[in-house]
């Protein structure tokens, strides 16, 4: 995203929005990892208590997850920044 | 506004940072509600829908499934905390 | 949640504020029972208007929509209550 | 601001209850059709995507499946209504 | 939606919410049919590109989706009408 | 502003169309984002969780398929414009 074409304040205050929509955006992977390895994981419900085994497979799941957001950012860093290539300038 | 006096109620002052914080936690809960309604409306309801009642193994299965649902929610808040330290 | 940190003015933005949730969180709510219902008891679309079985089956299904609705939010405040506990004061 | 006189269109007030009455009826018409879309085309759409257009029995089954829809959601809000009185 | 009961006024502000709210529904749909599409059309993952059967695939999914949300939106017209016929005047 | 003189750094105006075109960007790519991780998760990601690592066919599934994700997301863009402006 290039925002070089709006004047100073105007940046300033697009700097502060993507502050704000970072927080967002941190509480919204938070809780789809939760409900994610929950649905994935969960499936005793006779126990009150996650099992040894529900439990470690939500540490993996966690895990798997947070490297697939990462791998996925990384190549959707590359491609967006391909995409705008010919754009810009 | 005390400036010119006369105002026996002083007025407090909103800090719009406190509003954002509260509304930031006020969607979280209800988020987490709504996610949590769903996951066990997928576990432990039988949609066949023989009767409108929930019967005793859906509402002993949802019980369990509201609280493990937390169980995995500390879990994973604990791990990331872990993550955000190192 | 306990917001008395916040001052009184503050309260009372946010008593609104809850208020205004609570209108969107019911619309949300009586939305995703249509649909469930809907997704789970509409299988004939031969015939333009619902037949006595479908009928039947939204009715059972909303009905137990609400309940199941009711007893997560009664399991929820009482796990959210012993959650604060130890955090509160 | 008719203070200053002189403006002889008399400026309305906007009430913002009324805006937000209208913009909870704009989300909400807007929302169902989202929902009826979405379940429509599980319900509706072969998904091998053999041809571009929609075929007769296609057509068919998204009007037939709109107008379920609507009596599902009339259906329900008669019910709720019942319930929030008693 | 019947919005003569409120003010010019209110009525100038409502039109330009509509307005944005057009934007945004469109951008909503366009989103929509791309996940629509590459999740039903995309399925081989040893080839760095699109072959050309996907491609085939993702084109008739995309006509197939417009046309299906013009036919809903028709059928969604007409019956919000009739809906509204005897609450209105 | 500038009326009063004195302030050397002059005020720049915040144009709240132009605020409106960024949230929007921001949104959109948010948004493409978010979906691009949800659709290769189920395309690439074995739910047994043998192993908390990707190991190298996830990883290899996800590099291509969120490159194929944006072919797709062009390929419709230019349709879509293709239909505007007809």
């Amino acid at each position: 995203m290039d925002f070089s074409r709006f004047n100073q304040a105007e940046q300033a205050q697009i700097a502060a929005m993507i502050e704000h929509k970072q927080m967002k955006d941190f509480l919204r992977l938070y809780s789809n990892l939760v409900q994610r390895c929950f649905d994935d994981c969960a499936n005793d419900f006779t126990t009150k208590t996650l099992t040894g085994k529900e439990g470690e497979c939500v540490n993996k799941c966690a895990d798997k997850f947070l490297k697939h957001s990462e791998r996925v950012g990384s190549r959707f860093a590359e491609l967006s920044e391909n995409m705008q290539a010919p754009g810009s300038q | 506004m005390s400036f010119f006096g006369g105002n026996s109620q002083p007025q407090q002052a909103i800090n719009p940072q406190n509003m954002m914080m509260a509304e930031q936690e006020l969607e979280m809960v209800t988020d987490l509600f709504n996610r949590i309604t769903e996951s066990c409306y997928s576990k432990c309801i039988v949609t066949k829908y023989e009767q409108g009642e929930l019967n005793q193994p859906e509402g002993a299965c949802i019980d369990t499934c509201v609280a493990k649902f937390f169980q995995v929610n500390s879990m994973v808040g604990e791990k990331m905390q872990k993550i955000g330290q190192s």
